[in-house]
This record gives C-alpha cells, sequence and structure tokens, in this order.
C-alpha cells in the first residue's frame, strides 16, 4: 500500500511544480505552491508507515508489551504536523503579498511585475 | 439564567459523550470549562427563551423525534423512486407558506425538518412567511400549501415553544 | 478488507483534482479542487495510521487555507475597480 | 520554447528524486530514534498515550516552539502588509435560520476544540488542530454577525499571556534542573487517565489557546471593513 | 449478539445505498435547485444509517457517534439552505418544468431588487 | 459475515463518490461543483466510521466529527462568496 501512496504523492509534487512554473496568474501559482505541500507530506507519512503497523496511539493494554514491533514511526508524523501548521502560515503570507500587488498595479498577471527585470 | 442553565447543560452533554465516561474528576473539569463558556457566550443571547420545562413539552419533544424520524424516511423512499424513475417525474416550483410561530429557534427548527422531508427545501424566510421550493407541487395557495407542509411539525412545536 | 484498492481509487480522485486545480478556468472551482485534495488527502492518512497528521491535514491544510483563499478572493474583486473576479482579472493585455 | 525549457526542468527534478523513489522498499522497522522513543522506560518516563505529542511536546519541544513563533511572525508580517481601507459596503441580510443555527453552534463547536486540546495525550488532536477549530467557530461568527465587535485586545492579551506561560513553564522544568519543556514538572499520575503525563496537558492548553488566538487575528486581518448588516 | 451485529451491518448497506441513491440523483436532476433536494436529503439519512448501523455493532462507541449523528442533522439542512438562498440571490436559472415562482412575486411586492447576474 | 457486508458498503460508498465527481467535472455552474463537493465530504464522513470499525480503534471518529465541521463551515463561505456578502 505503501507503494501506491508514495507515487500518489511524487506525481502531486510534479503536478504543483508544473502548475508553478507554467501558469500566469499568481493565485494559480499560490494553489500549485499548496499541492506540491500535500504531496510532500503524503511521501514523508508513506516513508514512516511500517507493514503490520498501527497508529502510535497506546489505548489498549496489548499495544503496552514490545511497543515498537506494533505501531508505525511517530517521529515523521511529529515532523509532517509542524510542516502543515507552517504550510499555513507560508501560504497566509503569499496571499497577501499577492494582495498588496495587485493593490499596487491592479494585476495579477506575473508577466506585469517587471520591476526587477534587467 | 434560563439561558445560562440550558446552555451549561448543552455543553456538559456534549462533554459527557465526547469523553464517555462518568468518571467525577473529568466532569469536574467539564464543569468548569461549561460554566467559563457559557458566562463568556451568553451575555445577550436569548436562544432559549420560549421554551417550556413541563411534562408535556418533554412528552412533545420525544413524539416530535419520532414524527420527524418517520418523515425523514418517508422523504428518501419518495426521493428514490422520483431518482430511480427513467421519466423523472417532477413537477418543481417554488410555494409561499405562513407559520404561526415565534420564537426564533423554533422557528430554525422548522426550517430544519422542511428542509429534510419530502421533496420540500426552505429557500428564503421573510418575517412570518417561507419560500419553499417543492419538488412536486400540488397547490399554489398559500393555505393548502401551509397544511400540507407545515401543520405537522407546527403542532407539536407550538406545544414546545408557547 | 483490501485497503490497497481503496487507496488507488483515493490516488486517482486526487490527481484528478489537481488537474481540476491546475487547468480550470475558474477561480473559485480552482480553489475548491484544491480544498477537495486535501480532503482526500486526510483519508489516506488514516489508512497510513496517522491520525494525528489526518486530524491537522482536515483541520488546518484543507480548511483553514480554503477559508483564506475565498477571504483574499472576496478582497481582490473589492479592489478591482469594475468588480471583476480574480480569474477575469490577468487576460488584459498589461502594456 | 518555454514549454520546452520547463520540461527540461522537471526531467531534471525526476532524475534527481527517482533514486531516492526507487531505492523505497517500504520500511520494515522503526529507526533507532523512534525505537528509543517507544522503549518502555521512555513511555514510562513520559506517560502519555499518544506517542506523537510526546514527540512535539517534550522531546522536539523546541521545534514547536519555533513554530508558535513563525505563526506570530505571520501575524504581524500580514497585519503590517495589509493597510485596512475605510470603505463601508452594504452587506445583503444573514438569514434568519443561519444566525440561530450558529448562536447554537458556536459554543458546542469551541467546546469541541477544548476537548481536542486537552485531550491531547490521550487521543489524536492536540494544541494546533484544537486551535484551528476555536478558530473555525470564530470564523463562524464573523460569517453569521459581520458587524460584531471584534474585541483585538482580548484576543491580543490571550495569546501573549498563554505565550509567556507557556515559556515559563518550559524555562521552570530548567530551573528545576530537569531541562527545557520537561513535563515531569507536575506529577505523572495513572497512565492513561485526563490528569496524567505531567505537564503536557496543561503545556498543550496554553498552546492550543496561543494557535486560536493567533489564527482567529490572521484571519480578521483578512476580513474587510465591514458595517450596515 | 451476533444477530445485533448483523443487523448493524445491514443498516449500514442501506445507508451506503442511500448515498448511491443521492449520487445517482446529482447526476439525473435538472437544475441547481433539484439537485440541492436530493443531496441534501439522501446524504443526511445515508451517513446517520451508517453511523446507525456502527453504533449497533460497537455499542461501546455510542457518545462520539451520537453526536456525530446530532452534528450531521444540525448542520447539513443549514448549510443546504445557504446554498439555496446565494443560488436564488444570484439569479441560477431554473428548468423549463417549473410551475410557479412566489418569490419573484413577493420580492416585487417588497421592492427588493435581485442582482443581475 | 459482517466484514463482507461492510466491505460491500464500502465499494457502494467509492462508486457513489466516483459518480459525485463525474458531476463535479461536468458541473456546469460553480453551485453544482458545491453541492458535489458536500456530498462527497459526507460520504467521505461514513466511510470514516466504517474504517474506524474495521481498524477497530475509537480514536479515528474524532477525525471525523472535525472533518464534518470543517466541510459545513467550507460550503458556508462559498456561499456567502458567491452572493458577494462576505
Amino acid at each position: 500500500m505503501e507503494y501506491i501512496t508514495i507515487t500518489t504523492g511524487f506525481l502531486i509534487i510534479l503536478a504543483g511544480l508544473w502548475a508553478i512554473m507554467t501558469r500566469k496568474n499568481l493565485i494559480r501559482i499560490i494553489i500549485g505552491f499548496s499541492l506540491f505541500d500535500t504531496g510532500i507530506h503524503i511521501v514523508m507519512v508513506s516513508m514512516a508507515f511500517v507493514k503490520g503497523g498501527v497508529a502510535p496511539i497506546l489505548d489498549k493494554k496489548e499495544l503496552l508489551t514490545d511497543t515498537a514491533h506494533k505501531i508505525v514511526d511517530p517521529v515523521p508524523q511529529a515532523l509532517v504536523l509542524t510542516a502543515i501548521v507552517i504550510g499555513l502560515g507560508v501560504t497566509a503570507l503569499m496571499l497577501a503579498y499577492a494582495m498588496r500587488l495587485h493593490q499596487e498595479k491592479k494585476s495579477l498577471d506575473i508577466e506585469s511585475f517587471k520591476d526587477l527585470k534587467w | 439564567m434560563k439561558n445560562f442553565i440550558i446552555t451549561f447543560l448543552i455543553l456538559m452533554v456534549v462533554w459527557v459523550l465526547l469523553n464517555n465516561t462518568f468518571q467525577p474528576d473529568i466532569l469536574l473539569v467539564g464543569a468548569v470549562i461549561a460554566v467559563f463558556l457559557s458566562l463568556f457566550m451568553c451575555k445577550r443571547c436569548e436562544l432559549f427563551q420560549d421554551m417550556n420545562f413541563t411534562p408535556k413539552g418533554i412528552f412533545y419533544t420525544i413524539w416530535f423525534l419520532g414524527v420527524f424520524m418517520v418523515e425523514l424516511i418517508k422523504s428518501n423512499l419518495d426521493v428514490t423512486k422520483r431518482v430511480l424513475n427513467p421519466a423523472l417525474p417532477i413537477k418543481p416550483g417554488i410555494v409561499e407558506v405562513k407559520t404561526k410561530l415565534k420564537s426564533k429557534f423554533a422557528r430554525m427548527l422548522l426550517a430544519n425538518s422542511i428542509t429534510l422531508t419530502p421533496g420540500t427545501l426552505t429557500v428564503d424566510v421573510v418575517d412570518d412567511s417561507f419560500f419553499i421550493h417543492w419538488i412536486d407541487v400540488k397547490d399554489e395557495d398559500i393555505k393548502s400549501a401551509s397544511k400540507e407542509i407545515v401543520e405537522k411539525f407546527e403542532k407539536y412545536l407550538e406545544v414546545i415553544y408557547g | 478488507m483490501e485497503f490497497k484498492i481503496i487507496t488507488t481509487l483515493l490516488g486517482i480522485l486526487m490527481l484528478a483534482m489537481s488537474f481540476i486545480a491546475i487547468y480550470h478556468k475558474k477561480m473559485i472551482v480552482a480553489v475548491i479542487a484544491t480544498g477537495a485534495v486535501g480532503l482526500f488527502a486526510s483519508i489516506m492518512y488514516l489508512f497510513l495510521a496517522a491520525p494525528d497528521v489526518a486530524m491537522t491535514e482536515a483541520a488546518i491544510g484543507s480548511g483553514l487555507s480554503t477559508i483564506i483563499f475565498f477571504y483574499v478572493l472576496n478582497r481582490i474583486r473589492q479592489n478591482d475597480k469594475e468588480g471583476r473576479e480574480s480569474d477575469e482579472i490577468d487576460e488584459i493585455p498589461n502594456k | 520554447m518555454k514549454k520546452l525549457l520547463v520540461l527540461f526542468i522537471l526531467a531534471a527534478f525526476v532524475s534527481v528524486l527517482y533514486p531516492l523513489y526507487s531505492s523505497f522498499h517500504g520500511s520494515t522497522g522503526l529507526t533507532e530514534v523512534s525505537q528509543f522513543y517507544a522503549s518502555k522506560e521512555n513511555i514510562e518516563k513520559v506517560n502519555s498515550q499518544n506517542l506523537v505529542t510526546a514527540v512535539v511536546v517534550t522531546y522536539r519541544g523546541l521545534d514547536t516552539l519555533g513554530e508558535v513563533t513563525i505563526l506570530f511572525l505571520t501575524a504581524a508580517i500580514i497585519a503590517f502588509f495589509l493597510k485596512k481601507e475605510s470603505d463601508k459596503r452594504t452587506l445583503r441580510k444573514n438569514s434568519e435560520i443561519f444566525k440561530t443555527a450558529a448562536k447554537l453552534l458556536i459554543p458546542i463547536i469551541t467546546m469541541l476544540g477544548i476537548y481536542i486540546f486537552i485531550n491531547g495525550h490521550l487521543t489524536p488532536g492536540g494544541g494546533f488542530q484544537g486551535g484551528a477549530v476555536i478558530a473555525s467557530a470564530v470564523i463562524l461568527m464573523f460569517l453569521a454577525f459581520p458587524n460584531m465587535e471584534f474585541s483585538h485586545k482580548f484576543f491580543e492579551s490571550l495569546e501573549s499571556v498563554s505565550g509567556l506561560v507557556y515559556v515559563g513553564l518550559a524555562a521552570f522544568g530548567a530551573i528545576l534542573g530537569l531541562g527545557f519543556l520537561d513535563n515531569a514538572i507536575l506529577p505523572l499520575g495513572k497512565f492513561g487517565e485526563l490528569f496524567s503525563a505531567g505537564a503536557i496537558p496543561v503545556i498543550y492548553s496554553f498552546v492550543g489557546l496561543k494557535v486560536g488566538a493567533e489564527l482567529s487575528n490572521i484571519l480578521h486581518k483578512f476580513k474587510s471593513v465591514q458595517a450596515d448588516n | 449478539m451476533e444477530i445485533l451485529e448483523l443487523i448493524g451491518a445491514i443498516t449500514t448497506l442501506t445507508g451506503s445505498l442511500i448515498l448511491l441513491v443521492a449520487s445517482i440523483g446529482l447526476l439525473r436532476m435538472p437544475d441547481v435547485y433539484n439537485r440541492l433536494q436530493v443531496g441534501t436529503k439522501a446524504t443526511t439519512l445515508g451517513t446517520i444509517l451508517s453511523l446507525l448501523g456502527i453504533i449497533l455493532i460497537m455499542p461501546g462507541w455510542w457518545g462520539k457517534l451520537v453526536l456525530l449523528i446530532f452534528f450531521v442533522m444540525m448542520t447539513s439542512p443549514v448549510s443546504s439552505h445557504v446554498l439555496a438562498r446565494a443560488s436564488y440571490f444570484i439569479k441560477i436559472p431554473f428548468t423549463d418544468k417549473t410551475v410557479v415562482d412566489k418569490l419573484k412575486v413577493s420580492a416585487k411586492a417588497r421592492k427588493v431588487e435581485y442582482e443581475k447576474k | 459475515m459482517v466484514n463482507t457486508i461492510l466491505e460491500v458498503a464500502v465499494a457502494i460508498i467509492l462508486l457513489s463518490i466516483g459518480l459525485t465527481m463525474i458531476r463535479f467535472v461536468k458541473g456546469k455552474t460553480s453551485v453544482d461543483r458545491v453541492i458535489a463537493f458536500d456530498m462527497m465530504s459526507i460520504a467521505s464522513l461514513a466511510l470514516i466510521a466504517i474504517l474506524s470499525y474495521v481498524t477497530q480503534r475509537e480514536i479515528y471518529l474524532d477525525v471525523a466529527i472535525v472533518y464534518g465541521l470543517l466541510g459545513f463551515l467550507a460550503v458556508i463561505i462559498i456561499a456567502k462568496y458567491l452572493e458577494k456578502s462576505l
């Protein structure tokens, strides 16, 4: 099963990258970043999956003996949990920038922001 | 005061359902949080003002739930019949119905029940008339439409919410 | 229960949704599709035995970020002089 | 021409990722670090049912501190960038049914958020998820009653007080000689009950309050000025 | 005990069948309002029946499942009402089979202009 | 026996999610797509409940509650955006 999810994750990463590089609208580019994020999270969680493992929450007696051989890896899950929250912060920040740029130039097209081009 | 007590009770029920135990320490924590929340949220709300706490009211609440479940199942049989029929027998339209209910909470319950029962969907509410999208219009007149759609719930809600 | 088939179907749905998110003409449909990718991802995390991550993804990655997207689209529409939607704005040649 | 360049970049990316993908054969066991975290003596030392929470709050507690700081910085930068316009628009009145339902649902949703972050060491969830649920209750309030006054002062002071308590609790462990963000500053309790796992529920509750206040602030910044409903 | 589990499983199966009917209705109905009708009713009952089945199979879990049922019953009609109100406001067209529109008459009498799309 | 019936139920729910997906792609108006999104999220809620029985973990139901809540909020905010009163 982990092969299927990891493949999905990589394909979504590629789709997000494609959106970032080919789309013109700023909001669409931010959507691409969001997809990229989701793909990376799926890849990381599927790397943590152990065959036959259960969720690392020990609410049953039988899980307490020899825990390490029954659960899936908790560390990558904790990292992904952190990454999702930071992803929200990054998305919010990018959207605020996009809104500000639209207030300045009345356009969302990335081609119209070439003040720094030489 | 009535509002405060009812909000507190609802929050406690939610807390007990979530934890699914009756241990005293958990109940104590829940009570502290619920008192704090209902003090904080219920400064101005007048949601449960008109509720009647008589035995008759409680009996009618249970009876209302039963009627509602029966109507929900009937509505689904109706929908299934219409959807699976190859001819797609629908005759939709928006009709107007009147209600006598004054309490806001009762009106919300009435609108939700209308939405979940056979072929009707509340589209808009203006003063005391509800505008309802009916999938199979039988009667365009206000009075007979009201009788068809509203009355079966209204008589229970009238008792519960005075 | 055969988890493999269910995850395969979820993966196909997610890929279709991300395709819609990239290529659909209307911006609001694209944003809804992004939210749907998050929702399916959250179910996939449950199959991968990660309920904590699933809850975070459902609440934050899919829920709150969709809501922020809509607030921003609304303000862009408000700031635009003619009240155009965000997907109509970039069609104008800006020369 | 440009499409070709993009394709080339994508191909380069794929060629970098491919070894990672092809060398993946599904993990068969935990890594050494995780085995250390999941060993019997360490579980008894932290006494938390949810191992993810144990990792997030104690072992990797500094990361969480940094994450909360990042959220705070995001809120500050957004407030700096977005200027408030003062235009007043007339909005369409909300339907009465939606308002009544919101009045009923807001306390219940807040209760749910509090449950999620207090039980962070027993069930999935914790400070971040609970904070997000509380923020969604605030959004429901924005949607149902657009011109209700939102007391910035209260939320900002809630945020700073809970942040201070969080750092204070973390430093308290270091003062006692146990380590920064150690959970043994409170009695550990019996495994699997609400009052167990030492300071984890307390710390996570304050993280939850802080995250909820911060997210509500960010969302309020994105909401435009409105009047006349 | 086993009979109860079997009844629960069959209830869940019924719920999923109702969800299937809902999705077929979503495909077949001609306009937004009719789709909304089918969607709301059938999904609500389908979900409630599925959750009831799980309660019958695992009676120890009733707390959270009852809360979930209450939640679905409270939120689903409200969200569909808000959607219907919005789609009437932005003048999404009715199907040709529609026979009567009382809301239009009433809006004219109250001098409320709905927005032109 | 119970497991077999539940497998059939899961297959039917997945089928209905797929059919809803067709409506999402075909669309016509944005409101149609929003309805499809709402239906998908509610159907997935039933899927999560069945999954929590199959894996015998009660804790998954917490995820389902949060899931339902956020789906409801998303639908409301889209409706308010469409009628230009956000």
